[in-house]
C-alpha cells in the first residue's frame, strides 16, 4: 500500500510543479492565478497523502489550513488586483 | 558521496538564504525588499528546523509505541521568530503606504535627489 | 482489507491520473478560459477520487471527519475560487479564442 | 521517501526565489511569495514541525500575502528599471555565502540521531515534558511552559507590530452609512459561499484554539486563522460591513486584553510564591497547574494574535480603499 | 516578595504597562503612568546594582524551570550597571517628553508613542537581563519594532524613510544573530548563554562556531552602528522626534555595545575571540576609522542633529576601542563610556529639542544668539559639549582617561594620541556650534518674543543630567567602583559552571 502512496505522492508533486511552472511564465496574469490556485489545491491533497504515508494522518488539520489560506488569498489577489492599474 | 547527502540540504538553504539577501539589498522598489526580507528570514527557519530533524523520527507528538521523536526545540524558536517576522513586515508595509502617500514613489533611485536613498 | 487496499489504490491512481491531465490541460488549451476549465474540473474530480481513496484507510475516528471536512471545503470553495476569478478575467476584458480570431490580434489584453 | 520530498522541494524553493529575483511584475512576485511560503511549510511537515508548518502556511501565505497585495494596490505594480550596478550586491552576497558554506563543512550530519543538538537540551523535554508538564504534543510545552518567557515576549513582539502599524496608518473614523458599498458586490457567488465558509473557519479555529494542546495548533494558529476569517468577511462584503461586526476600537482593547491575560498567570504565579510564569504554583497539583496555565496563556496569545493581525488588516484596507476611490 | 523577584522587575514592569498604558484614555494620564513605570523600573535596577555589586551574580529563573532548560535571567555588575544606565534615562527623557512630543507628536498618536516608549524600555531591558540566547533575539526585535515606531512618528516626513532604512538594516542584523546563534545552538544544543560558553569552550576549533561569532559579530555591529554598517543610525537619529533622538542615542546603541560585551566575554572567551580569531586588531582598526571619518563628517553638516548623530558615531568607535584592547582597564573604560556617553548625549540632544521646539530649525544658522534668549539651554549644551570633548571636571573626561591609561598600560602610544586626536575634532564641531550661539548676533528678521526659555519641564531633567555630567566628573567612585568590578567580573574566566547538565 506505502508503494502506491509513495508513487501517488510523487505523482502530485509532478502536477505542482508542473503548476509551478505555469505560474512562472504564463501569457496572461489570470494564468498565473489559476497555476498557483491550481499548486494550492493539489498541495492540501499532497499534504493528506504524505500524512498517511508517514504514518502520522493526525496532521490533516495542516491540509485544511492551506485549503482555507489558499481560497482566503485567492479572494484576496482578486480584490486587490481590481485595484491596480493594468500594466501597459 | 556520503559528504554529499549529509549536506545537501544545508547548501540549498544558504543558496536560498543568499538569494533572499541578495534582493533585500539590490532591489529597487521597497515592497519587493520586504518580499526578500521575508525569504532571508523563511530560509533561516528552514535552517533551523533542518537541524531538528532525526533521520527515522517523527514528529514530536507524543503516540503510543514510538520513541523515536525529531528534536521540539528549534522548532519552537521557530514559530516565535516567524511571528516577529510577520510583526516585521506588517510595521514595514505601513512605513512604504507612508511613504508612498509623502514622496509619490517607493522606488528607491527615484529619492537619490532628495538624499533619502534607503 | 485487502479488497479496501486494491479500491483505494485504484481511486488515488484515477485521481492522479485526472490531476495530471488538468496540468497538462493548462499547458495545452489554446485560451484561458478553455484552461481554467481544464484545471477546475479536474481539480474537483482528483479531489473527490484522491480523498476518497484515502478515506478507506481510515478506520473511522477523528481522521475520516478531517478527510470528510476538507474534501467538502474543496468541493466548495474551489469551484468558487475558479468561477470569481473566471469572471474577473471577463470583466479585465479577457476574450475567448472565438471572439480574438474575429478581430485583429492587437486588441487582445495581454499580461 | 523523505529525502526524495525534500530534495524535489527544495529545488522547487530554489527555481521560486530565483523566478522572483527576476520578475520585475510585483504582483506576480507576492504571489510567487505566497508559494514560496507554502513549499518551505511542506518541507517543515516533511521535516516534522508541524506546528511550523501550521503557523508559516497561515501567517506566510495568508498574512503576509494579503498584507503585501494591500500594499501594492496603493504603490503600483512594477518595480522599476535599476539602473545601478548590480555587482556590489551580488559580491556581499557571495562572500556572506561562502561563509556560511565554509560554516557547514563542521556541521553535524543532516538527519543524524547523535547530533548535540538531539543529546543536551531536547531529551529532557522529550522524555520528561509529558510526565513534567502534562501534554502529548511536545512543542506546546516547551513553548508554554519551559520557554514561556519567551512567548510572552512574542506576544508583546505582535502587540508592539499593532502599535507601529496603528501609529502609522491609523484607522479613520467616520460614518458608516455614507461611505461606498465596497467589496465584490457584483460576485454573487462569492457572496453566497463566504457566508457558508466563515462559520466553519472560525469553528475550526476554536478547534485549533483547544486542540492545540494535543495536536498541531494553538493560540497562534487560531488567532490567525479566526483573523483570517474576518478578513474574508471584509474582503467579499467591504469593510464598512465588518467594521459593523467588529469595530477597531474594541480590537485594540482585545489586544491589550490578551496579553494582560498572559501576564496576569505570571502575576499570580508570583502571588503564590514560585517565580514568574511558575504554573505549578496555580493549582495544588502541579500538572493541574500547568494545564490551567497553559490554557490561560494560550487564550491570551489567540486573543491578542487575533485581534492585531484583524487591526493591522483594518488599517491597510482602510488605506487602500481611500486611496482608491 | 519584592525581592525575590527583583531581576525580573525592569523586564516586566514595563512590559505588562504598556498594554494597560493604551487603555487610558487620555494623554496625560498615559504618560503619568509611563513615566511612574520607567521610575519604578529605574528604583529596580538600581537596586539590582546595588545587590549585584555586594552579592555578585543575581540568577532567576523563568517559569521555575532550572536552566538550561528553562529560560534564566542574569544580572552581574556589568549588566546592572547599563541597565541602571538606561532606565535612568528613559526616566529623564520620559518627565523631558511631556512638553517636547505634545510639540511635535499628533495629538492623537501621543497615547501611542508612550506605549512603544515602554515597548522599548521593555525590549532594552531585556537585552540586558535575559541570559538565554535566543530570549535576546525575541526582546531585541520588541525594541526595534518599538524604535522604528518611535522615529517614524516625527512630523518631517524625511523619518519616514530613515525608519525604512532603519528597519530594513535592523532586521538584516536581528537576522544575522539568528543564524549566528543557529549554528552555535547546532554544535552545542544549548542556549543559555552559561551552558553555550562551557559547552564552545569544551569543543575543538569549530568552522561552525567560527562562521556563528562572525555572523553574531557582524549582526550586532550593525545594531550598535558600527562604522562600516552605520548608515541607518545619522537619518535616523535626525528626523525623529526630539525626545527619541535623545532616548536612542543613549540607550539603544549601549544596550548593543553591551550585547558584542557579552556575547566576546561570557560566551566565546576573550581568549578565543581575541588570540585565536585576531578580533581585536579588526575591531580596533574600525574603532579607529569610525572615530575619524564620523568626527570628521560632524565637522562638515549643518544640521546640528546630525553633527550629534555623527558625534554618536565617534564615541562608538570609543567604546569599541576600549574592547579591543583587551585589557581590564580597556574594557572599564568602554563600560563606563557607556555610561558617560549616555549622560552628555541624553543632554545634547535634550539641548538640540529645546531649541527645536523654540525655533522650530536645528540648523546651525537657527543657534545665532541664542547665548543670550535661551541661556540656560544653551549653558546645558555648552558643558556636555565640553564633556563629549573630555574637558578635566566632567565625565568625558574620565572616560577619556582610562582610555588612555588602558593604552599607555600595553605602551600603545599611537592609540593614546589618536584619542587625543579624535578629541580635537569634537573641539571643531561642538565649537561651531557655540561660536553661533555665543558670537553670533541673534537675525533681527526672528521675531523675538517667542524665543525664550523652554519649559521648566524640559529644562529640569536637561540640567539633571549635566549636574551628573559634573558630578561624576569630580566625584568618578561610583562609576569607576562599579566599571571597575564589572570589566574585572567579565575577565573571570574561571566561572564554574553551576549548573548540572
Amino acid at each position: 500500500m506505502s508503494l502506491v502512496l509513495a508513487a501517488v505522492c510523487i505523482a502530485i508533486m509532478v502536477v505542482m510543479a508542473l503548476a509551478l511552472a505555469r505560474s512562472f511564465s504564463s501569457p496572461t496574469v489570470y494564468d498565473r492565478i489559476l497555476g498557483i490556485n491550481m499548486f494550492g489545491t493539489k498541495t492540501v491533497l499532497f499534504i493528506a497523502v504524505v500524512g498517511f504515508l508517514m504514518g502520522r494522518p493526525d496532521f490533516l488539520d495542516i491540509a485544511i489550513v492551506y485549503a482555507l489560506i489558499n481560497f482566503i488569498g485567492m479572494v484576496a489577489v482578486l480584490r486587490f488586483f481590481e485595484y491596480t492599474a493594468p500594466v501597459e | 558521496m556520503n559528504f554529499i547527502f549529509d549536506y545537501y540540504n544545508y547548501w540549498v538553504v544558504v543558496f536560498l538564504m543568499m538569494a533572499g539577501f541578495y534582493i533585500v539589498i539590490s532591489a529597487n522598489n521597497l515592497v519587493k525588499k520586504i518580499v526578500g526580507l521575508n525569504i532571508f528570514q523563511t530560509s533561516v527557519f528552514i535552517l533551523y528546523i533542518s537541524m531538528g530533524k532525526v533521520s527515522g523520527g517523527t514528529a514530536p507528538i507524543l503516540v503510543e509505541g514510538v520513541t523515536q521523536y525529531s528534536n521540539p526545540l528549534p522548532h519552537v524558536l521557530i514559530l516565535t521568530a516567524i511571528v516577529v517576522g510577520v510583526a516585521t513586515t506588517a510595521v514595514g508595509l505601513s512605513l512604504i503606504v507612508r511613504i508612498k502617500r509623502a514622496y509619490g514613489t517607493v522606488e528607491e533611485n527615484e529619492f537619490e535627489n532628495t538624499d533619502d536613498a534607503i | 482489507m485487502f479488497i479496501l487496499d486494491i479500491v483505494s489504490s485504484a481511486l488515488l491512481i484515477a485521481g492522479v491520473f485526472f490531476g495530471l491531465t488538468g496540468a497538462v490541460g493548462l499547458f495545452k488549451f489554446p485560451d484561458f478560459f478553455t484552461r481554467i476549465h481544464a484545471a477546475s474540473v479536474t481539480d474537483s474530480v482528483a479531489a473527490i477520487l484522491i480523498i476518497g481513496g484515502l478515506l478507506l484507510q481510515t478506520s473511522f475516528d477523528l481522521n475520516t471527519a478531517k478527510l470528510l471536512f476538507i474534501l467538502a471545503f474543496l468541493l466548495i470553495t474551489s469551484p468558487t475560487a475558479s468561477h470569481a476569478l473566471a469572471k474577473s478575467a471577463r470583466h479585465g476584458g479577457l476574450l475567448c479564442l472565438a471572439e480574438t480570431t474575429n478581430k485583429p490580434t492587437d486588441e487582445r489584453p495581454h499580461d | 521517501m523523505t529525502e526524495l520530498i525534500d530534495l524535489v522541494l527544495l529545488a522547487m524553493l530554489a527555481l521560486t526565489a530565483l523566478k522572483i529575483i527576476f520578475l520585475k511584475d510585483l504582483f506576480a512576485v507576492v504571489m510567487l511569495f505566497g508559494i514560496y511560503s507554502f513549499l518551505s511549510a511542506l518541507i517543515f511537515i516533511n521535516l516534522d514541525a508541524v506546528d511550523v508548518a501550521f503557523t508559516e502556511a497561515s501567517v506566510g501565505a495568508g498574512i503576509s500575502s494579503v498584507l503585501m497585495l494591500g500594499t501594492l494596490a496603493l504603490t503600483g505594480r512594477t518595480e522599476k528599471e535599476n539602473k545601478r550596478s548590480s555587482l556590489l550586491p551580488l559580491l556581499v552576497v557571495t562572500v556572506t555565502g561562502a561563509a556560511l558554506i565554509y560554516g557547514t563543512l563542521d556541521m553535524p550530519p543532516f538527519g543524524a540521531a547523535n547530533n548535540p543538538v538531539h543529546e543536551h537540551v531536547a531529551p529532557r523535554y522529550i522524555e520528561e515534558s509529558p510526565k513534567e508538564v502534562g501534554l502529548p504534543n511536545m512543542v506546546t510545552s516547551v513553548l508554554a511552559s519551559y520557554r514561556g518567557f519567551d512567548t510572552l515576549g512574542e506576544t508583546v513582539v505582535v502587540f508592539a507590530a499593532a502599535i507601529g502599524v496603528l501609529a502609522l496608518l491609523g484607522v479613520r473614523r467616520e460614518k458608516t452609512d455614507n461611505v461606498r458599498q465596497s467589496g465584490f458586490t457584483d460576485h454573487y457567488v462569492l457572496r453566497i459561499i463566504a457566508k457558508l465558509v466563515i462559520p466553519l473557519i472560525i469553528l475550526f479555529a476554536l478547534y485549533v484554539q483547544f486542540h492545540g494542546d494535543f495536536g498541531p495548533g494553538g493560540g497562534f494558529q487560531a488567532g490567525v486563522i479566526a483573523a483570517a476569517a474576518f478578513i474574508l468577511y471584509a474582503l467579499v462584503y467591504g469593510l464598512p460591513s465588518a467594521f459593523r461586526v467588529v469595530g477597531p476600537k474594541f480590537l485594540q482593547g482585545l489586544a491589550s486584553f490578551g496579553v494582560l491575560l498572559y501576564a496576569s498567570v505570571g502575576l499570580y504565579s508570583m502571588f503564590k510564591g514560585g517565580q514568574f510564569l511558575d504554573y505549578n504554583k496555580l493549582a495544588v497539583d502541579p500538572l493541574a497547574g500547568q494545564h490551567y496555565g497553559i490554557i490561560i496563556i494560550e487564550l491570551g496569545v489567540g486573543i491578542t494574535v487575533f485581534a492585531v493581525m484583524l487591526s493591522i488588516y483594518y488599517a491597510f484596507a482602510s488605506q487602500t480603499e481611500r486611496g482608491n476611490t | 516578595m519584592l525581592e525575590q523577584h527583583l531581576v525580573a522587575l525592569p523586564i516586566i514592569l514595563p512590559l505588562i504597562a504598556a498594554p494597560i498604558a493604551l487603555l487610558f484614555g487620555r494623554t496625560i494620564l498615559t504618560w503619568a503612568f509611563a513615566t511612574l513605570i520607567s521610575a519604578g523600573a529605574c528604583f529596580a535596577a538600581f537596586s539590582l546594582l546595588i545587590a549585584a555589586l555586594s552579592e555578585g551574580v543575581l540568577s532567576y529563573a523563568v517559569g521555575g524551570w532550572p536552566p538550561p532548560w528553562g529560560i534564566e535571567l542574569r544580572v552581574d555588575a556589568a549588566n546592572a550597571f547599563v541597565l541602571f544606565a538606561v532606565t535612568a534615562l528613559s526616566t529623564l527623557v520620559l518627565l523631558y517628553s511631556k512638553a517636547s512630543a505634545s510639540h511635535e507628536i499628533d495629538p492623537d498618536k501621543q497615547a501611542l508613542f508612550y506605549t512603544a516608549h515602554l515597548l522599548c524600555l521593555a525590549g532594552l531591558s531585556g537585552i540586558l537581563v535575559t541570559g538565554d540566547a535566543f530570549n535576546l533575539f525575541v526582546f531585541l526585535e520588541i525594541s526595534s519594532l518599538a524604535t522604528y515606531t518611535l522615529v517614524s512618528l516625527a512630523s518631517d516626513k524625511r523619518c519616514l524613510t530613515a525608519a525604512f532604512r532603519y528597519l530594513i538594516m535592523g532586521t538584516i542584523g536581528a537576522t544575522f544573530i539568528l543564524i549566528g546563534v543557529g549554528l552555535l545552538y547546532m554544535k552545542t544544543g544549548t542556549l543559555n548563554m552559561l551552558d553555550l560558553s562551557a559547552r564552545i569552550a569544551a569543543l575543538e576549533a569549530s568552522r561552525t562556531v567560527n562562521t556563528g561569532l562572525a555572523f553574531i559579530m557582524v549582526g550586532v555591529s550593525i545594531k550598535l552602528a558600527l562604522f562600516p554598517l552605520h548608515m541607518w543610525l545619522p537619518g535616523a537619529y535626525t528626523y525623529a522626534p526630539s525626545a527619541v533622538s535623545a532616548f536612542l542615542a543613549s540607550t539603544a546603541t549601549k544596550v548593543a555595545v553591551y550585547v558584542m560585551i557579552r556575547f566576546i566575554f561570557t560566551i566565546f572567551g576573550a581568549e578565543h575571540v581575541f588570540a585565536e580569531m585576531g578580533m581585536d586588531f579588526i575591531l580596533m582598526v574600525l574603532a579607529v576609522v569610525a572615530i575619524f571619518k564620523c568626527s570628521y563628517v560632524a565637522c562638515v553638516q549643518s544640521n546640528v542633529k546630525t553633527v550629534l548623530a555623527h558625534s554618536s558615531l565617534a564615541q562608538i568607535g570609543y567604546m569599541v576601542l576600549g574592547i579591543s584592547l583587551v585589557s581590564v582597564t580597556g574594557l572599564m573604560a568602554g563600560l563606563i563610556h557607556i555610561f558617560n556617553h549616555a549622560l552628555m548625549k541624553g543632554a545634547l540632544f535634550m539641548a538640540v529639542g529645546a531649541v527645536f521646539y523654540r525655533l522650530g530649525s536645528v540648523n546651525i544658522e537657527a543657534f545665532r544668539g541664542l547665548g543670550k534668549r535661551m541661556p540656560l539651554t544653551m549653558a546645558a549644551f555648552t558643558i556636555a559639549g565640553l564633556s563629549i570633548i573630555g574637558v578635566p571636571l566632567t565625565v568625558g573626561f574620565v572616560s577619556k582617561w582610562y582610555l588612555i591609561t588602558g593604552a599607555l598600560e600595553q605602551n600603545n602610544w599611537l592609540i593614546a594620541g589618536l584619542v587625543l586626536a579624535g578629541s580635537l575634532l569634537a573641539v571643531v564641531y561642538i565649537g561651531r556650534v557655540l561660536e553661533a550661539a555665543y558670537f553670533k548676533e541673534f537675525p533681527a528678521s526672528h521675531d523675538s518674543k517667542d524665543v525664550k526659555e523652554v519649559p521648566l519641564s524640559m529644562l529640569i531633567p536637561m540640567w539633571v543630567l549635566v549636574i551628573a555630567n559634573i558630578y561624576f566628573g569630580i566625584d568618578t567612585s561610583f562609576t569607576t567602583e562599579a566599571a571597575t568590578s564589572a570589566a574585572q567580573w567579565l575577565f573571570q574566566n574561571n566561572q564554574v559552571l553551576e549548573l548540572t547538565p
